[in-house]
């Protein structure tokens, strides 16, 4: 029961931070806030028995990913202009979308019911072999870099593009030959037609 | 801020342990909490904390880039690797039952080396990324 | 619908909503920063809610303990949470890369700003103006 | 046989393996060389992969040894292999084109890494065809994503407005792959299963309830942003346009192409399996938006005067095509969909990869201004252009018109007129702005010489490769139909 409490508070602090988050205009403050946000998630995580992915959100969420935030700030300006588009019209869908899940997560099992579809399919053969099969106790490590290694490999290929994607963009040189605009003549008309469909 | 020795010497004390706790984290995975990613993460998080207090260049050399741009690719390598001599040893890709005589032995052995993979690019991306960002030079 | 349903169900709905809030922020706000940041808090706000899936009341973290008829919680969740996690800070990291970038060639990271300066042609004439000043480099 | 028995593993393994290597090495030469023979690798893979398809039918793949429900498969049958063999094939005529178009956009310093993330992209692509899991379809999603992100970013040496693009497909795709996540999640809730194939019999033997239904719409509503379908397509034209030409042809060719699949095979293979909300789906709102989304590309596209943004948004207007002949929910309308996706892809790489040459030629961006008399400078490029540009409106004896053809077949088996009228109007009008670009690119005098000698060999020789296929499927069309048809066997066989 006290784990239930613990889980109201903590899901609290995460709607404070959340409505704050989208008041201030400072950008280090919302930067800041974000790691928060993602320290409490970690909280979550853990009273929820995930102590693997607390440990990753917490590392990575709310750690590495607030530094690169910090330093890329050092570039950008200090405050937000702090303009909304389409207020109304972002709220109806924001709206929309959320009642239809919420509508639809009545129809999901209740919250810690044993008997869920997701507890009775695949999952328990990954508890129940891990000892036989692999003599290691931690079940999560089994599943990620065995059952679903691929995923995994995957994931490993996703942090590599990223790390290119960086270093390309931030310390190659084709984003500063800019010198050689291309398009400082005869281009009016797509000036002018980028005008119609301003979407880039 | 950087010239302060408190953080010059702590930084210092510090950086051994945050690296021998990033190896517990690493090798330590299978038993409890912990793995490629989070290790690669903290590991990282100890040049980083060298490179915030010693400056970005006195960072570099420690940890030059080609040796970053190389460790990322290692660990893609070895993972996709692994995979490979699956197949060469006759069996699924990423099946790690032909590593080793007993199942359980084959089975920890893939895993170890896979999470090594992930632990290195996770390391070395994270490094790649905070030196990116903070050795950028906006165009003037 | 009775308290308790709401009760059980009030982990998903608050999830829900804090999606939703991230979305918001991603949608309407202008500043490409806090853009990533909503979209942070969308994807953090989901995982959430897969961890929630995971919950096995009683339950303890899916580490075995070797004592008999421990239940555990569904470890599969947690696999794919932690995958998500690692594409989220990933996507956020790209992200960062390209409003530096922004900054740099436009001067600003306004959505309504870029929008405007299209909008009065004013995109070419910033971009001479770089030229220029590259030639004189 | 070692490889031949691991060859949907391979696919995805051997492009991963080859950017890792790629990434380190010195010479951007060197490196081209190691991407292309391993584009040529894939292709031959591809090739033998149809053999064992062809005599098989189908084939499941369990990484890791591990049988489906728990661990994950690459599931291939007659409809995906015939995509795998599209990707590798527009791959391997993508990366020879990128020899001398990349080399011209991007530093040479980055080349190498720039041609590991072109690399990696490839490789999500074959992942995303192949995969049989919900949530590896998200991983492979994520990579595609990133490394085409990064490459479009690349257009920023010659425009900065690429930086603006690739930031807002980053969003828009991160929030369409977030919204894919949800669907999962709500489903993996009621099933307990991430595989697809095994999803459909938990629901079967569970019963359907409203988090299963509201799970597949999600991961519709994302895969749908991926794929460009028209109300979400709002990050496609910019990215198209102002990506390097290479890059742009690539994607523009393939990338939507995978996710269109895909949305496919979520809507016949699962969602119509469990509900009647499917056909309130294909009626009410796919066919109005595919309809939409084909007159709204087209008058935009007659529109636009810069030849990039013009060619993406006809992009959009034949995914509205594929997404209609998809809404028919029939037989014949799946089989044309498929014709169409892999003649559009072939077509549309084609005509991106010839007006990367004109811009070239010219040095600046190919726009209605700058391209005047251009054709009769550049002739070869000019002339497999038109012929690409006459597929694309359906002109018999190219690829284009069996396309056309099949989309009226299934449209003449529901029995409804008023959609042949909407289509040949669609057409008409797309030739107006096919008319436009021709009329000043060889009507018009050429205002400025070349800012190259002459065509290069290595460019417009991918070009006509594209070109020659896309005429050999306007008259042998035989291979290209029974494609379609197997693919749509394999559809609905699936239901």
């Amino acid at each position: 029961m006290i784990e239930l409490w613990v889980n109201v508070f903590l899901v609290s602090l995460l709607v404070i931070i959340t409505f704050y988050i989208m008041r201030l205009r400072r950008l280090i403050g919302i930067v800041a806030l974000s790691g928060a946000y993602s320290l409490t998630a970690a909280a979550i995580f853990v009273n929820m028995d995930a102590v693997d992915v607390a440990f990753t959100e917490a590392a990575v969420g709310s750690g590495i990913s607030t530094i690169l935030f910090l330093a890329a700030l050092r570039y950008l300006p200090v405050e937000e202009a702090h303009e909304t588009r389409y207020p109304v019209w972002s709220l109806l869908l924001c709206g929309i979308v959320g009642l239809m899940l919420i509508i639809a997560a009545f129809a999901l099992p209740e919250f810690g019911d044993p008997n869920a579809p997701a507890h009775l399919h695949v999952a328990p053969r990954y508890i129940e072999e891990s000892y036989p099969l692999f003599h290691i106790p931690n079940v999560v490590t089994n599943v990620l870099a065995s059952y679903r290694g691929f995923d995994t490999l995957g994931e490993t290929v996703v942090v590599f593009t990223a790390g290119l994607g960086v270093i390309i963009l931030l310390t190659g040189s084709t984003l500063s030959m800019r010198s050689k605009q291309s398009e400082t003549s005869s281009d009016n008309q797509t000036a002018k037609s980028d005008e119609e469909t301003r979407d880039a | 801020m950087r010239d302060n020795p408190v953080f010059k010497i702590v930084s210092k004390i510090l950086f051994g342990p945050i690296i021998i706790y990033g190896l517990y984290v690493q090798f330590h995975g299978d038993y409890g909490p912990g793995g490629g990613f989070q290790a690669g993460v903290i590991v990282a998080a100890a040049f980083i904390l060298y490179s915030m207090i010693y400056g970005l260049e006195e960072g570099r050399k420690l940890m030059p880039d080609w040796i970053i741009r190389l460790v990322m690719a290692l660990g893609v390598l070895v993972f996709c690797g692994t995979g490979i001599a699956s197949i060469l040893l006759g069996a699924n890709y990423l099946d790690y039952s032909p590593f080793a005589y007993k199942i359980y032995k084959a089975q920890h052995l893939g895993i170890i080396i896979v999470e090594l993979g992930v632990g290195l690019t996770v390391f070395a991306v994270m490094l790649g990324l905070f030196n990116a960002f903070a050795g950028f030079k906006p165009h003037k | 619908m009775s308290i308790n349903l709401i009760v059980l169900y009030w982990n998903y709905i608050i999830v829900i909503m804090l999606m939703m809030a991230g979305l918001y922020i991603i949608i309407s706000n202008q500043n490409f920063i806090k853009k990533l940041v909503g979209l942070s808090i969308f994807q953090s706000s989901v995982f959430i809610f897969y961890i929630s899936l995971g919950k096995v009341s009683g339950g303890t973290a899916p580490i075995l303990t070797g004592i008999e008829d421990t239940v555990y919680s569904n470890p599969l969740p947690h696999v794919l949470i932690l995958t998500a996690i690692v594409v989220g800070v990933a996507t956020n990291a790209l992200g960062l890369a390209l409003v530096v970038r922004i900054q740099e060639a436009f001067k600003s990271i306004e959505e309504h700003k870029l929008l405007a300066l299209k909008k009065e042609d004013g995109l070419k004439d910033i971009q001479i103006e770089v030229s220029k000043e590259d030639r004189a480099v | 046989m070692l490889i031949l028995d691991n060859i949907p593993a391979l696919l995805v393994a051997i492009p991963l393996l080859a950017s890792a290597v790629v990434s380190l090495l010195p010479s951007a030469r060197i490196a081209w060389g190691f991407a292309f023979i391993t584009t040529l690798i894939c292709l031959y893979m591809a090739f033998e992969l149809v053999g064992i398809i062809s005599s098989t039918q189908a084939l499941s793949y369990a990484f890791g040894g591990w049988e489906p429900p728990w661990g994950i498969v690459f599931v291939l049958d007659s409809a995906n292999v015939y995509l795998v063999l599209l990707v590798a094939f527009v791959s391997v005529i993508a990366t020879l084109y990128a020899y001398t178009m990349l080399a011209r956009e991007i530093a040479v310093e980055d080349l190498p890494k720039a041609y590991a993330v072109w690399l990696l992209a490839i490789a999500s692509l074959f992942g995303l065809a192949m995969t049989g899991d919900a949530f590896n379809l998200f991983v492979f999603l994520e990579i595609s994503a990133l490394s085409s992100i990064t490459l479009i970013a690349l257009g920023a040496g010659q425009d900065r407005r690429a930086l603006l693009a690739a930031y807002n497909y980053l969003i828009i795709g991160a929030i369409g792959a977030t919204f894919y996540v949800i669907g999962v999640g709500y489903l993996y809730a009621a099933t307990g299963s991430l595989n697809l194939i095994d999803i459909i019999d938990r629901l079967n033997e569970l019963g359907t309830n409203q988090a299963a239904i509201t799970g597949l719409a999600f991961m519709l509503a994302g895969i749908m942003v991926k794929a460009g379908v028209f109300p979400v397509h709002i990050w496609l034209p910019a990215a198209y346009s102002y990506a390097p030409s290479a890059v742009s042809s690539l994607l523009a060719a393939v990338a939507t192409k995978v996710a269109i699949y895909y949305f496919a095979r979520l809507l016949f293979g699962i969602f119509i399996d469990i509900t009647q909300l499917v056909d309130f789906f294909l009626l009410y709102i796919l066919m109005p938006v595919s309809i939409l989304a084909i007159f709204y590309g087209t008058i935009a596209a007659i529109y636009q005067s810069d030849f990039k943004r013009l060619f993406a948004l006809s992009s959009i207007a034949q995914i509205g095509y594929i997404t209609f002949a998809f809404s028919l929910n029939s037989h014949s309308g799946i089989s044309a969909g498929f014709i169409h996706i892999i003649n559009h892809a072939l077509i549309k790489g084609a005509l991106f990869m010839a007006v990367g040459i004109f811009a070239l030629g010219i040095g600046s961006r190919a726009t209605m201004s700058s391209m005047q008399g251009v054709g009769r400078q550049m002739p070869i490029t000019f002339a497999g252009f038109v012929l690409a540009g006459l597929a694309l409106i359906g002109v018999p004896l190219t690829a284009g018109f069996i396309s056309k053809l099949y989309l009226f077949k299934a449209i003449f088996e529901t029995g409804n007129g008023f959609y042949v009228a909407l289509i040949a109007l669609s057409s008409v009008l797309s030739v107006l702005y096919l008319w436009k670009i021709l009329e000043v690119m060889w009507l018009k005098e050429p205002v400025q010489p070349l800012k190259i000698d002459k065509e290069p060999a290595s460019a417009y020789l991918p070009v006509w490769l594209m070109v020659g296929v896309i005429m050999i499927f306007g008259v042998y069309s035989g291979d290209v139909i029974s494609s379609g048809i197997g693919a749509a066997n394999a559809l609905i066989g699936a239901r």
